[in-house]
């Protein structure tokens, strides 16, 4: 009884044993099954939702969206965003609101998206750039319009 | 036909020739050195290399595979980086055990190495005990492995020291019988004899099931004695975090890592001389064709592809299995291991009286 | 049982307990002097056997403390919470962690942030903050003028 | 090569590892300060002595082993003369091991072999 | 004679492990009191990652507050996310789509599996088994990919918002659903060959860090770790929020609480998980995946408490609202939190070796007790 159950201890470790040991063993020849990429050489395929950083785009008159209204500086938790506003006169002679400077502080962002969905005028998007290092972090204060940029027309 | 054991004789003659008797024995003394050193640090590196491929490809990985072609330069360029280190010692360690246990450790592993046999007459020293000697000077290592543990100051060094010990301790014994059962078949603790009597045949084929059984025990005993995985307890990083090397860094902790791969190669060269024949090429009793044809392929050749393919077997466990726990090792030796390699030795001594081996 | 019946044993239990309108669950405010007898009751009673004690807290009303305990039963699946409101300069309530082990640790935490005392805790110290730590974070007047940032 | 080889291999040994230290003892530059000389324990402060009296389980496996490596040794010579002897060796190591294995069950029954 | 050193308190060693340990997962501080071998006692020591998160939400507003609880348990993030959603939701008395509430759960699920594929990896390197975690991670790569694509984010998605989602499901989600699930079905049985039926592991984790049934209401387990010791505290069965009311799915209950139990609960609750994310995939209903809300959420007066069943265990949400924009106290009530607190219970008696069985087997998130 008691030996019966001694061989068959020592059985049941030998076969639970050997049954990992066939699996890794498998892997082990079937070089095919390599899921790992090579990074610098192989680029990540993102998807284009992918949260990397807030960009602001322009066309090509250097144009943006953005109307200074402060919603995404409002609706971000944590302070990214500081807008700086300043009065233009148009040529009708009317002033009009214009952002001076759209400040993105990127090691403040948690990429929560609230700001970008905030934004009436569609202005500010996420980009997909996620390779985001930099020796200096001051570098990692971004002004996002482009200078000498200005607001597109027809948006309110 | 150019094989280790022409060369060496070669070398002896020429050196006996040009510089006469004491001059050319302290040569070949310093030539001896040499080459152990030179033995050393290239399996060092590959066997790091080694394991680091196979663990990759277990892990469904690529493994190091950018410093040099396929990554072959990787361990060297992590070697060097554990020169540029700095060897620390605490402030609190017992500085001169601190320092002397890698030496001792170093030491113990090159020991080993006196007796073993890497090709047809390819041996530093054939003595008349080697497989004795082999266990006694290979448990060397524990001392070293304890001196660290104990001298580092720190409490995960000295856990993982005393687990060392009673784990090395144990797996001594049942190492010792699996030894003692190729002793039994073999007739004779001279290494090179252990390889004759496997002219016609490994043992691990003329034994049938006990050899098997003594040669599995064996293995396993090897994997304890060199704390690998499964049996990594003094190490044991998810518990001690490096254990009894927690404070070893720099060279010193390269020393440590490399005796751990020496002492794996040498266990692995053992099972190889008592199981596989060590450099004996593949024969079938009287198949005198058969075995011509195996002996063309150099004997250091066939003693490397078996210990390397044991290697592989012990690395192939590490990267499978999870660690036992301090107390179920022990209970695996005492209450498994140990009783049945003295039941399997019985069986392998009426096999020998019997003669029912091939 | 049912929110009413709960609270019809509720008043047999606790005459002067206060009840909460509109809650989800049954609510009801009591004294600290009275708490740790009703607790007790709470736990042992076979009708309630509020065995697991699924949410500890305090809130600061800057008048006054409320400890907030959500008690539920594994057994029935009732569910009650009770508040004790604590005086606002020596916050001291008795101690749980006998009943509920679970309260050990809230209540180290409560202890922690909040700086609420439970007598007879075995290990009253600070879980979160270190130990020379002054002033209690979670509480309205707090401030920290290096750690804190004000947006 | 005889005896000598040992000489040279634990030569060989020193030289080795002294040679790495050495190397890199000229290539940096040591520096020191207290908190470096700390033991590690995980970022905090060891408590109290590390050269303590410690309750260590296997003091009795250490026994064990002494009793079983000693007849280990034994088993030694005898085993490369199992062939020559013949069954007077079997009948021989039966009572040696018949003897061994009720100590050890001895030391099974009283809880030796147990880690504590 | 071996009993009466046992209890001697002068061979006693206290040790600490953490908070830089492979072992703790992060920043966990246990110091641990030794005889010999066996642990006699294990205090946790907390508060590494202490955030506040409950004071930083205090001046969040109820779109912006959510994000922030992707940084307790970041592996259910999306669980979290939801169960604060809930939460607003029940204050505002909002009307979730339909759609909405099958993207959550769909999510929640995913999520639910991802993490304990990582727990499953995380787990066997604790024994002492590398190869696992590999094999773990190629599988909830692909969970990360379909996060990646719907959510915008691997990790911390911040997906849900108070009345639905940010966004639609990307119109690839369903097809790489379906094919995380047929390769996840095709490979579990590696799971069961490398871990759960390996003897070494058996042997570490069975009979090891013994929780009662009784211990572990006292200490107010949840999640696996109840539902091991045969508690049934499945939130989505006992109090079914969204449409978890409509699914068919078991609570996977063990009797044993040993640290196996555990391990085979979460396996069965991957499972579980499978077949939910099976009867939803192909029943995405059409229609909105926001319901409209106003600009500003501000939430009545009184108190709002949610639970929802993340990886871990119950999580719980609750807002004690003034009537602003902001919560006046926010507690949320983390399952990793009392499922340490039976840590020292369960560990007591055992090797060193059997507190990182255990404490693996609690699936402990650090950010989720400390926040």
């Amino acid at each position: 009884m008691f030996l019966t159950d001694y061989i068959k201890t020592v059985y049941g470790t030998l076969g639970s044993l050997l049954k990992g040991m066939r699996l890794t063993g498998y892997y082990f020849t079937h070089k095919k099954e390599i899921i790992t990429q090579q990074y610098p050489e192989v680029r990540p395929v993102l998807a284009e939702r992918f949260k990397g950083e807030v960009v602001m785009p322009h066309n090509e008159n250097n144009e943006h969206r953005c109307t200074g209204c402060t919603a995404c500086e409002l609706a971000c938790p944590n302070g990214t965003i500081k807008i700086v506003t300043k009065t233009e006169v148009n040529a009708e002679g009317k002033k009009k609101k214009a952002i001076d400077t759209f400040v993105y502080r990127l090691e403040l962002c948690t990429m929560c998206n609230l700001c970008v969905q905030a934004c009436p005028s569609d202005a500010i998007i996420m980009a997909n750039n996620f390779e985001h290092s930099v020796y200096d972090r001051r570098q990692f204060t971004k002004v996002l319009n482009l200078p000498g940029s200005k607001i597109m027309e027809g948006v309110e | 036909m150019i094989s280790l054991e022409s060369l060496n004789r070669a070398l002896q003659h020429w050196l006996q020739s040009t510089l006469g008797d004491p001059w050319a024995y302290l040569v070949m003394c310093v030539l001896v050195g040499l080459a152990a050193i030179t033995l050393f640090a290239v399996l060092g590196l590959a066997l790091v290399y080694m394991e680091r491929k196979v663990a990759a490809l277990m892990q469904i990985r690529m493994g190091p595979n950018r410093v040099g072609p396929k990554g072959i330069f990787q361990t060297s360029a992590d070697t060097l980086k554990l020169v540029m280190k700095e060897g620390l010692t605490p402030d609190g360690a017992d500085k001169f055990l601190f320092n002397f246990a890698p030496f001792l450790v170093m030491i113990a592993a090159m020991l080993v190495l006196a007796p073993i046999a890497f090709a047809r007459n390819f041996q530093i020293w054939d003595l008349n005990i080697g497989v004795l000697y082999v266990a006694a000077v290979s448990s060397i290592a524990v001392i070293g492995i304890l001196m660290a543990g104990w001298s580092s100051n720190n409490k995960y060094s000295l856990l993982g020291a005393m687990r060392s010990a009673a784990q090395i301790v144990s797996y001594e014994l049942s190492a010792g019988l699996a030894i003692l059962s190729i002793v039994v078949l073999a007739g004779s603790l001279r290494i090179s004899d252990i390889i004759a009597s496997q002219a016609d045949g490994w043992w691990i084929i003329k034994g049938h099931v006990p050899a098997l059984i003594a040669f599995v025990i064996f293995l396993i005993a090897v994997t304890a004695e060199t704390n690998r995985a499964p049996f990594d307890l003094a190490e044991a990083e998810s518990e001690l975090t490096a254990g009894f090397h927690t404070e070893y860094s720099g060279m010193k902790f390269a020393l440590f890592f490399l005796a751990e791969y020496i002492n794996i190669f040498i266990g692995c060269a053992i099972g190889a001389t008592l199981f596989f024949g060590g450099w004996m090429p593949f024969h079938i009793g009287h198949w005198e064709a058969f075995n011509r044809v195996m002996d063309y392929i150099p004997s250091s050749l066939w003693f490397l592809g078996k210990t390397l393919f044991l290697i592989f077997l012990i690395m192939w466990f590490r990267w499978t299995f999870p660690r036992l726990r301090v107390d179920q090792l022990l209970n695996l030796e005492w209450k498994y291991l140990l009783p049945i390699s003295m039941i399997n030795l019985l069986f392998i001594t009426l096999m020998a009286i019997l003669g029912w081996h091939l | 049982m049912t929110n009413e019946a709960l609270k019809i044993k509720m008043e047999g239990l606790l005459p002067g307990a206060a009840f909460e309108e509109g809650t989800a669950w049954l609510t009801l405010q009591t004294v600290p002097e009275e708490f740790k007898a009703f607790a007790t009751q709470l736990r042992s009673d076979p009708d309630l056997l509020f065995d697991y004690l699924f949410c500890l807290t305090a809130v600061d009303w800057k008048t006054h403390f409320t400890v907030v305990y959500h008690f539920s039963s594994t057994v029935y699946r009732h569910t009650l919470v009770v508040k004790v409101k604590l005086d606002k300069n020596d916050p001291a309530i008795d101690t749980v962690s006998e009943l509920w082990r679970t309260a050990e640790f809230h209540e180290r935490e409560a202890y922690d942030l909040m700086g609420i005392s439970f007598t007879g805790h075995p290990d009253m110290r600070r879980l979160f903050m270190t130990a020379d730590h002054v002033g209690y974070p979670l509480r309205k007047d707090y401030e920290d003028p290096v750690n804190m940032i004000k947006l | 090569m005889g005896a000598t080889s040992l000489l040279i291999l634990t030569l060989a040994a020193v030289v080795f590892s002294a040679g790495g230290i050495l190397v890199s003892k000229i290539f940096v530059k040591a520096t020191h300060n207290p908190r470096k000389g700390e033991p590690y324990e995980c970022g905090i402060p060891t408590v109290g002595r590390t050269w303590m009296q410690l309750q260590v389980g296997y003091y009795l496996f250490a026994l064990i082993f002494l009793i079983f490596d000693v007849e280990l040794v034994f088993l030694y010579p005898w085993a490369t003369v199992v062939k020559e002897i013949g069954w007077m060796a079997f009948v021989d190591i039966l009572i040696f091991f018949f003897i061994l294995f009720l100590g050890f069950l001895y030391a099974h029954k009283k809880g030796a072999l147990k880690w504590m | 004679m071996l009993e009466e050193i046992g209890t001697n308190d002068q061979g006693d060693m206290i040790i600490n492990i953490g908070p830089q340990h492979p072992s703790t997962h992060g920043v966990l501080h246990l110091v641990i009191t030794l005889n010999g071998e066996t642990v006699k006692k294990v205090e946790p020591h907390l508060g590494y990652i202490h955030r506040s998160i409950e004071k930083m939400c205090e001046s969040l507003n109820y779109r912006q507050f959510i994000y922030v609880t992707s940084r307790m348990d970041y592996l259910s993030s999306h669980i979290n996310n939801h169960a604060c959603a809930l939460c607003v939701e029940q204050g505002l008395q909002l009307e979730i789509p339909s759609r909405a509430q099958v993207i959550r759960v769909l999510l929640d699920e995913l999520t639910r599996i991802a993490s304990h594929q990582l727990w499953w990896g995380a787990l066997a390197m604790d024994l002492g088994a590398f190869t696992p975690f590999f094999y773990a991670f190629r599988e909830r790569e692909m969970i990360n990919e379909i996060m990646e694509e719907t959510c915008g984010a691997r990790l911390t998605m911040n997906y849900i918002v108070p009345g639905g989602l940010m966004m639609d499901v990307h119109p690839d989600f369903q097809r790489k659903v379906k094919a995380f699930l047929v390769q996840f079905r095709s490979k579990i049985h590696e799971y069961d060959e490398l871990v759960t039926g390996n003897v070494i592991f058996q042997s570490r984790t069975k009979g090891v860090g013994i929780l009662s049934k009784e211990d572990a209401i006292s200490y107010g387990c949840t999640g696996p770790t109840g539902r091991g010791s045969g508690v049934s505290c499945d939130i989505r069965k006992l109090y079914p929020y969204e449409i978890y009311q409509q699914l068919q799915f078991d609570e996977v209950l063990e009797q044993g609480g040993d640290s196996f139990a555990r391990y085979k609960v979460r396996i069965g609750e991957m499972i579980q998980s499978m077949n939910i994310i099976e009867q939803l995939i192909d029943n995405i209903p059409e229609g909105d995946f926001q319901a409209k809300t106003k600009a500003v959420l501000k939430l009545p007066k009184g108190d709002f408490y949610s639970r929802v069943e993340t990886a871990r265990g119950e999580l719980g949400v609750y807002i004690i609202s003034e009537g602003g924009t902001t919560p006046y106290r926010i507690k949320f009530r983390s399952p990793g939190f009392s499922n340490l607190s039976a840590l020292d219970h369960m560990s007591r008696g055992g090797k060193i070796g059997d507190l990182m069985a255990t404490m693996g087997t609690l699936d402990l998130v650090i950010p989720d007790i400390d926040r």
